[in-house]
């Protein structure tokens, strides 16, 4: 089959989530939402690495689950090869699920305790009635296994998880996810319970496997600093919105957003001798449930001026592949 | 300490589940005996008519002569209120006994079960009604719906176990739920979602296996209530009569006057029969949910191990050096296995107004050195060899009561994970009081909340917080007000232990410019644990790299980033992504840490460096000082200067 | 300082207590009785259990005494005069009697009395049974109670023997149902003084009564829900007298130098018995199941199993020899009524099983159990008792044995006493049962089981059903030469023994302790033992 | 604001409960065999007319509700009836004006003798709870404190002994064992003392409740030392124990100050459970000590089959122990202030 190489294949229009905050109560008739996605649109290309970036609470996770079809949206659409795929009941989601697979965040807590790592493996197989025969499935189990850069395959087929290190048990969750021959993976935060050392081993394991196998990955991260090596398009997340989206060098270097020149000016550099000045935001991101109106940003924003407490931004274009929402860009 | 496999060793044919599990189990003491205990009730059952002096049935030829003889030859237990052997009943009605223990807890084990699991699984409407119900439920009392059903049916075996069944079934009912709930909120069960997996097919391998050890534990539990559920229900006349079980026996001896008699041998026996199965069922409880839920044997109060190795060492410190650690091995001494040496050899000096980064990955011994500066190790933990100085005073002999006055008023320490280092139940501010007032008792209390106010002022909180319950705070909040908590008595040291590894980098970063104003401040000396090498330079003057309980490369901190002499210096280096060399490809070192149990000959890091040559594999390297006052533990450093 | 204080009463409290026991001036002389039960209630209208009745024995006064040997006295009365007929009955109350409140006892509070009885609804018990001869009582100015009634009676004795005069006064205002009656107002020896329901009655002696005053000063009845802690109490001196107690403890505390242990017939015996089911359900009564096993209604199977009952075992085993073999429902308790001309059916499995051979009931499938002559069904029979019973399952497991050896089994099962009602009658969903009567001191009541007529009604378990035995029983209530009657009661018992209506295994015993060292003066020389009957009270005296 | 509404929640839900255990309580006792009105009563005295005199007293001559006679076996009435003249119209109307019925056996209000009866038992259920949790909380604190010495493996051992213990046969061997130390044997107090001084009147009494006491005591300390041992060990395992230590705080500081507290919160939803499950425990112990409570009037019941008396502390207790339970969370909820509505 052919693929072409650029084409819009996920995309999302105005995606939103809102959670009740709290439980209905007979008394309360208006109850309050956690704006936790609030207008997400964006588009992934074909075995393209899109990085999304934001601190805890800012919805990356959220997202990634409505791209997963394990959240349901509360409005908006996704489109998947140009196929509304918003609102798919489970069983109408079975195929989709082959293409589109997950790598969570904790390798401890996402492996079941009490299956083998072959187990593991084969799982989504018969789930998906893969494979003509046992021999073929076990084949598939090991390719899997050695992509994922497990090798040799055999010698951990019979594994508990309990057995293996941090960075083994993600290659495992990511040979899980192979094994389906998925077109997108949405990574969230692999890495983050991973030590230094090990870390690199996986993410390059991602960057291999999107040109090894024309493999989509949309990566979330709250660090800015583990993207730059192979993502191809950024995209920072504020409350719920994306303030910026572009190539890696676009946002990288030349930020448009003072939130994504913040977060990239406090990314620790290893080398003291280039100690440099930093744009540390107070306070936290504010609870979801109550957006500040205007520009969601202004309360911490260290440039905000009168007008954005007014009017709420709209994305506005830099340049062919850039974007940022912000009153401060030239227009 | 993770539990890592060298990925080189070769494997053999590995443990089934039963075997981890037989491994784990063998360990609970009260587990075992309470399986001895039990496996000789079941084997007693079993084998009754073997072991029984006398067939199981009512002596025909019982004259009046025969009623509750006292223990004799013919009888060694004596006879009871009819003429029968009591041994003999009391060897058959183990059989009832466990008859009824066993199918009674199958039943509510059975119903719990799949309430506790339809209610946690699929939520919503589900929950709730069963929920509901299991709450109405133990509410009510059993005896009068006991009373009812037993009327209703007819007081037979099958419907005490039915009635003992039906009506045990909350508490595994919640368990259970409870459990799935745990269960169904881990990732995996996310994941196989995201494999397209069906509910059913989630719940029958991902949910139940890992609910099923929880329902044994429930089951071992539910059995010994049912039995004592059904003496209970014999005493009250609710039992059957026809069925010998212990509860019958003792039913009779009670209704039939036995201890008027004095034969308190009919009474005693089936009652220690009773209490031999429940103890060991509940022994085997214990030893069960020690395996399952394996809770640390050891405990913060629990009093450590002292100190042996080396007296005091001779010079004495440079002025400026305020904290002096001296060649200090640590080791957790692990009953009838090789001690683990989690710390081994290690020097650092603290200079006023210094920041010390003390870099390592996790489970390298970077905590456990910082705990032992203040006699805060585990109950395994043991200082084998060294010394720590705080201004020539050596802390590690001191007793509890002398060190207790250095803590936090002279050294205090920010904590790790900022959320469980302070009490729940407690406010804020009212534990920072209790540090300043412990270690300053004159401090007039009506003054007191004004110094919270001030110290949370001091890490940017403002003081109408300070009535806050910590899980009313966010993360980085209580970072900084474990930061205050530290300040609180004024402490020269401060040590902080990866303060930041949790938090969002942008909190992370507000974090360490705190920590670097108040220390130029106040002119704290801190030192600063961390894996993250970035921060370390940004902030730091020294650096301590440790790998496996050792010192790797301990220089100033420009040494450290661009001269690095230890190859896992290096190596970690290269592995740290760099903003300002992107698109760079990320390099990483193969392999694990080693187990600090299990640590290869020779030099600790040799299986995963690069620079690897014979000697390493056999010698361990010595710390080398060059230039600058640069120490590295390499054999590759020898000579060099 | 406070909390001291408290320490210190406590402290008071408890040595105050501790030395409580050993006062060393002029007790009361208080006799303490243990019992395993208390008055359900101290209306007399209402009441079921003995205990009430033994209070209202020793509070109230009554027309008759019953005593020990089943016999009568006269005792409110002067005089008792009947009219020629037999219907109208005269009696003299005795003059200057008071109740315990100080006012007059006379005839018009025994009118009254007997008045309220017969014509309050709510009182069953009472004019179900005692007063459906009662037309009309009258007290007359010389205070004589004349009571008219509907026909002649044979026992007017036992009739009135349990209608306790009550105090006019008093009782004219209350409601005659809701009133607990916790004051008591009565004549009696004793004197009510304090009563707590469950826990005790504390009576004083009435030293004025016309007949008994008492020696002693005050009776306390303490109530032991567990036979256990009551002979451990009277073994311990807490009590003086146990009414009742395990059969077992007997021989133990005849041991006791202190304790005297007195075992003889009660008053009012209980009656354990063997139900058979052997009603045709041709003749099924209205809401009856009547599922009973058809070799019961054969003579021949009943006659076998009675053959093959060890009753001497049943005694042994279950009472510890403390009872006598059965007969009849009429127990030997009840004196001249007992027909003590009939021999009991031996036991002989040997004839037994020549019974069942020649009656054609073979064990055709050599399984040990004999089938129905047709082969169509073994016999196997349910057998039932309700689930209180302690000494049931017992009988059970012996009654297996014993008839297992003639080839007959059981399925042996407890159920709800309610639920055994049920099943009982008149439903007749059952084959074997054991339960048991209590019996009234005339036999009346007992006889009226066996009858056609309270087949429907459900008194009569058995279903059985025999022309001539009602119409006796009709003939004896209305019999009133003394002599006669007893005839006729015996003729009835002979017929439903040779009939083997019933298995009646054992007439218990009753057992009773008291301890010598604090009174004396105890009745223990009689046949019957009971409490109710009030002499022992009334003539103990302590122990110098 | 949240504290408020999950103290308005967890009443209305305790409210709903009850309900529920009126209703369930009405019609679980009409769906036993037999006649109540013959049961206990099988008497050859009795006639027909009698039985039905009976039956009206009891009110068991009304439906059960409109249209069914009986729920045994259910069978269609005559619906014309009142409905207020049903049994359960009138079982609701009482148990509105306080009434419990007629006891079946003793032929007063079930209120009054529950009434007079339910003191002893929260005097015996009080002093025993009071005693079990204090001794099960200390013995509990050391056996964690101590973990790993001989001191914590009596405690656990002794405990789980004490758990496994039929409470009746620990009664009753108690009860021979007192009785030849002199102690009494039956009831709450010697009958007769109420002339006596009032102090003497109080140690008669607490001469009788020592071996129900003990009974009870020993019983329930186990599970109460067992609760607060793991419970303490957990928390003494938490980081801020550490940080308290790291603070400089002596031993017996962080025990009072950072673990009780904490260690106390699973014992209180414990103990408001345990009243449940304490009725079975106190049924036992008061039959065998004739002590003249709840326990022992439903022992009685039971053998008698007086269910209006069955049915009235049935409610009694539900009530009771919904209420203690609603007592607990809220004591939950002002203990832990991480309770919030969720």
């Amino acid at each position: 089959m052919k693929k072409p190489a650029n084409a819009k294949f996920l995309e999302t229009r105005g995606l939103k989530k809102y959670f009740d905050a709290g439980k209905r109560w007979i008394f309360s008739p208006n109850i309050k939402k956690v704006h936790a996605v609030d207008g997400v649109s964006l588009t992934l290309r074909r075995s393209e690495v899109l990085a999304l970036v934001g601190e805890s609470g800012c919805g990356k996770t959220t997202l990634g689950l409505m791209l997963m079809g394990l959240e349901e949206p509360t409005d908006g659409t996704i489109f998947f090869e140009g196929r509304d795929i918003t609102h798919l009941a489970d069983h109408e989601r079975k195929d989709l699920r082959r293409k589109i697979q997950m790598v969570f965040q904790d390798p401890y807590e996402s492996l079941n305790p009490t299956q083998t790592v072959k187990e593991i493996i084969s799982e989504p197989l018969h789930v998906h009635n893969i494979g003509e025969s046992q021999q073929e499935r076990d084949e598939r189990v090991i390719k899997a296994l050695e992509d994922a850069g497990l090798k040799p395959a055999d010698t951990y087929l019979t594994r508990f998880p309990h057995e293996l290190s941090g960075g083994q048990r993600q290659r495992v969750v990511i040979a899980a996810a192979l094994v389906l021959e998925p077109e997108i993976i949405v990574a969230d935060e692999p890495v983050s319970m991973l030590d230094v050392s090990i870390r690199a081993e996986v993410i390059n394991l991602l960057a291999e496997l999107r040109i090894s196998r024309q493999i989509a990955v949309i990566f979330i991260t709250h660090d800015l600093g583990s993207v730059g090596f192979f993502a191809d398009r950024v995209a920072v997340m504020y409350l719920g919105r994306i303030v910026e989206i572009g190539t890696m060098l676009d946002v990288l270097e030349r930020p448009q957003h003072p939130y994504t020149k913040a977060l990239l000016s406090v990314i620790p550099v290893p080398n003291p001798r280039l100690r440099h000045e930093r744009i540390i935001l107070k306070g936290e991101t504010p609870n979801p449930v109550e957006i500040p109106p205007g520009c969601r940003f202004h309360p911490r924003c260290p440039v905000a001026f009168d007008a954005c407490r007014l009017s709420d931004p709209p994305m506005t274009t830099v340049s062919k592949t850039h974007q940022a929402a912000c009153l401060l860009m030239p227009k | 300490m993770q539990t890592t496999l060298q990925s080189s060793t070769t494997f053999s044919r590995p443990e089934s589940g039963f075997t981890v599990f037989w491994r784990a189990f063998r360990k609970s003491r009260t587990g075992l005996v309470g399986l001895i205990m039990l496996a000789i009730a079941i084997f007693v059952a079993l084998f009754a008519p073997a072991i029984a002096p006398y067939e199981n049935a009512a002596a025909t030829s019982v004259g009046i002569a025969d009623i509750y003889q006292p223990p004799s030859a013919a009888h060694i237990l004596g006879t009871d209120d009819a003429g029968q052997d009591v041994f003999t009943n009391f060897i058959f009605g183990a059989r009832v006994s466990l008859t009824v223990g066993f199918f009674a807890a199958f039943i509510s084990i059975f119903i719990g079960g799949i309430f506790g699991l339809v209610a946690g699984f699929f939520g919503g409407r589900w929950e709730t009604f069963l929920m509901r119900l299991t709450d109405v439920m133990l509410v009510i009392p059993d005896l009068p719906l006991t009373v009812v059903i037993v009327a209703l049916t007819k007081p037979s075996l099958m419907n005490i176990i039915f009635v003992i069944g039906i009506l045990g079934w909350t508490t595994t009912a919640r368990v259970v739920r409870s459990q799935t709930l745990a269960v169904k909120s881990r990732k995996f069960v996310l994941r196989a979602r995201a494999i397209g997996a069906g509910r059913l097919h989630i719940l029958t391998r991902h949910v139940l296996p890992l609910v099923m050890p929880i329902l044994v534990v429930q089951a071992v539990l539910a059995i010994s209530l049912a039995i004592l559920n059904e003496s209970t229900l014999s005493f009250i006349g609710l039992g059957d009569p026809t069925a010998p079980s212990w509860g019958q026996m003792l039913n009779f001896a009670f209704g039939r006057g036995a201890m008027s008699v004095g034969a308190w041998w009919a009474l005693v026996v089936p009652g220690f029969g009773i209490v031999w199965v429940v103890l060991s069922l509940t022994l085997l409880g214990q030893g069960l949910e020690q395996v399952l839920n394996p809770r640390l044997d050891t405990h913060h109060l629990m009093p450590g191990r002292p100190k042996v190795g080396t007296e005091a060492q001779a010079a004495h410190p440079a002025r400026d050096i305020i904290l002096d650690v001296r060649n200090i091995s640590i080791h957790y001494i692990n009953e009838g296995k090789p001690p683990a040496r989690a710390v081994e050899n290690v020097s650092l000096s603290l200079r006023e107004g210094d920041l010390l980064g003390l870099v390592g990955e996790s489970g390298c011994g970077k905590t456990t050195l910082m705990l032992s500066l203040l006699n805060l190790l585990p109950a395994a933990g043991q200082v084998v060899n060294g010394n720590v100085y705080y201004k020539g005073r050596d802390l590690t002999a001191m007793n509890e009561d002398e060190i207790n006055n250095i803590r936090w008023s002279r050294i205090s320490i920010i904590f790790q994970g900022a959320m469980n280092a302070l009490n729940p139940v407690r406010t804020v501010g009212d534990q920072i009081a209790e540090a300043i007032l412990k270690h300053n008792p004159a401090f007039p209390k009506n003054k007191v909340p004004e110094r919270v106010a001030e110290l949370l002022d001091l890490v940017g909180i403002a003081s109408a917080h300070s009535d806050h319950f910590p899980h009313q705070y966010s993360g980085g909040m209580r970072q900084r007000a474990m930061i205050a908590m530290a300040l609180a008595c004024n402490p020269d040291v401060v040590i902080a232990d990866e303060p930041t590894t949790a938090l969002d980098v942008m909190i992370q970063a507000q974090i360490l410019e705190l920590l670097d104003e108040l220390r130029k401040k106040l002119g704290l000396s801190v030192i600063f644990v961390t894996h993250d090498l970035g921060v370390v330079a940004e902030l730091c003057d020294r650096v301590l790299v440790m790998y496996g309980g050792v010192t790797a490369e301990y220089a100033g901190v420009d040494t450290i980033y661009n001269e690095p002499k230890h190859p896992y210096t290096q190596e970690l280096l290269k592995a740290f992504p760099d903003l300002t060399k992107p698109k760079k490809k990320l390099s990483s070192i193969p392999g694990y840490p080693p187990r600090l149990d299990d640590l290869p000959a020779g030099c600790r890091f040799a299986p995963r460096c690069p620079a690897v040559f014979d000697r390493c594999q056999m010698e361990e390297p010595g710390l080398h000082v060059l230039k600058n006052d640069h120490h590295v533990g390499c054999h590759l450093a020898e000579g060099s200067k | 300082m406070k909390k001291k204080m408290l320490f210190t009463i406590l402290i008071a409290a408890l040595a105050l207590s501790a030395c409580s026991g050993g006062g060393g001036q002029a007790q009361p002389a208080i006799v303490r009785v243990g019992w395993a039960g208390s008055p359900d209630t101290l209306n007399p209208g209402m009441a079921i259990l003995t205990e009430a009745y033994t209070i209202f024995e020793l509070v109230y006064d009554s027309m008759y005494e019953l005593n020990l040997d089943g016999s009568f006295t006269l005792s409110l009365a002067e005089s008792a005069n009947v009219s020629d007929d037999g219907t109208v009955w005269t009696f003299k109350i005795r003059d200057g009697l008071k109740w315990h409140d100080g006012q007059p006892f006379t005839a018009e509070d025994v009118a009254w009395t007997y008045n309220l009885y017969k014509d309050t609804p709510e009182y069953p018990y009472l004019n179900g049974y005692y007063t459906p001869y009662f037309d009309t009582i009258e007290a007359t100015p010389d205070n004589e109670v004349v009571l008219t009634l509907t026909e002649a009676i044979p026992n007017i004795e036992s009739q009135l023997v349990f209608l306790y005069i009550l105090p006019k006064h008093v009782w004219e205002s209350v409601n005659k149902t809701e009133y607990e009656n916790v004051e008591m107002v009565g004549s009696g020896p004793f004197k009510m003084a304090e009563y707590v329901q469950n826990e005790f009655v504390r009576l004083t002696a009435n030293k004025d009564h016309f007949s008994m005053p008492p020696k002693v000063d005050e009776v306390i009845f303490q109530t032991f829900e567990n036979q256990d802690a009551l002979v451990q109490a009277i073994r311990t001196g807490q009590v003086d007298m146990v009414t009742e107690m395990p059969n077992t403890a007997a021989e133990s505390l005849k041991a006791d130098e202190n304790i005297e242990l007195v075992v003889g017939a009660p008053l009012a015996p209980g009656v354990t018995d063997i139900i058979f089911n052997q009603l045709d359900p041709e003749n099924c009564p209205e809401g009856g199941i009547c599922s009973g096993h058809p070799a019961l209604r054969d003579r021949n199977i009943r006659l076998a199993m009675a053959h093959a009952t060890d009753k001497q075992q049943l005694i042994d085993v279950i009472l510890l020899g403390l009872g006598n073999p059965g007969l009849t429902l009429i127990p030997d308790g009840l004196g001249v009524w007992y027909n003590s001309s009939l021999t009991d059916y031996e036991f002989d499995l040997k004839k037994a099983n020549q019974i069942l051979d020649d009656a054609g009931y073979a064990d055709t499938d050599g399984d040990g159990i004999r089938e129905m002559p047709d082969g169509s069904a073994p016999l196997t029979f349910r057998l039932n008792w309700p689930s209180d019973s302690i000494n049931a399952p017992r009988m059970s497991e012996l009654l297996a044995e014993m008839w297992g050896a003639i080839g007959i089994s059981l399925e042996p099962q407890a159920v709800d006493p309610d639920a055994l009602t049920a099943q009982c009658c008149p439903a007749f969903d059952f084959d074997i049962m054991i339960w048991g009567w209590a019996s009234d001191p005339d036999p009346s009541a007992l006889l009226y089981v066996y009858t056609t007529e309270a087949i429907p009604t459900g008194s009569s378990e058995t279903g059985y059903s025999n022309p001539e035995y009602d119409e006796l029983y009709t003939n004896q209530q209305v019999e009133l030469d003394f002599e006669a009657r007893r005839d006729i009661v015996w003729q009835m018992q002979k017929i439903v023994f040779d009939d083997v209506v019933y298995i009646i295994p054992f007439y218990d015993a009753n057992v009773q302790a008291y301890r010598t060292d604090r009174f004396t003066g105890w009745i223990t020389d009689q046949a019957k033992v009971e409490l109710s009957d009030i002499t022992s009270l009334v003539l103990i005296e302590p122990v110098k | 604001m949240n504290r408020t509404r999950a103290v308005l929640r967890k009443t209305a839900w305790s409210f709903f409960t009850i309900v529920f255990v009126v209703v369930l309580n009405f019609f679980l006792f009409r769906v036993l065999p037999g006649d109540p009105a013959r049961a206990g009563i099988r008497d050859p005295r009795l006639n027909k007319d009698a039985i039905e005199v009976i039956r009206v007293r009891f009110g068991l001559d009304k439906p059960i509700i409109n249209c069914f006679d009986s729920l045994n076996p259910v069978k269609v009435g005559n619906c014309a009836v009142n409905p207020l003249e049903t049994q359960f119209f009138i079982y609701a109307k009482n148990l509105i004006q306080g009434e419990l019925g007629i006891s079946y056996h003793a032929n007063r209000p079930v209120v009054d003798i529950l009434g007079e009866r339910l003191w002893n038992t929260i005097l015996l259920i009080g002093v025993g709870q009071i005693l079990s949790i204090i001794l099960g909380a200390a013995f509990g604190v050391f056996a964690a404190w101590k973990a790993r010495t001989s001191l914590e493996y009596t405690a656990v051992g002794i405990s789980l002994v004490a758990w496994s213990l039929p409470t009746f046969w620990l009664a009753i061997l108690l009860l021979f064992w007192g009785s030849t130390m002199g102690l009494p044997v039956a009831g709450k107090a010697t009958p007769g003392m109420s002339s006596l001084p009032l102090l003497q009147q109080w140690g008669d009494i607490a001469k009788h409740m020592l071996l129900p006491t003990l009974t009870y005591t020993i019983i329930y300390m186990g599970e109460y030392t067992l609760i607060m041992r793991s419970s303490l060990l957990d928390v003494l395992s938490e980081d801020y124990i550490l940080s308290a230590r790291a603070k400089g705080l002596n031993t017996v500081q962080i025990l009072r100050d950072h673990a009780l507290k904490n260690a106390m919160l699973p014992l209180v939803t414990v103990i408001a459970i345990n009243l449940g499950f304490t009725v079975a425990g106190v049924i036992q112990i008061e039959s065998v000590f004739s002590w003249p409570g709840l326990g022992s009037a439903i022992y009685e019941a039971v053998i008698r089959r007086d269910f209006p008396v069955l049915q009235g502390a049935f409610l009694l207790i539900a009530i009771t122990v919904i209420l203690a339970n609603l007592l607990a969370d809220l004591t939950y909820t002002y203990l832990d202030p991480r309770v919030t509505v969720d």
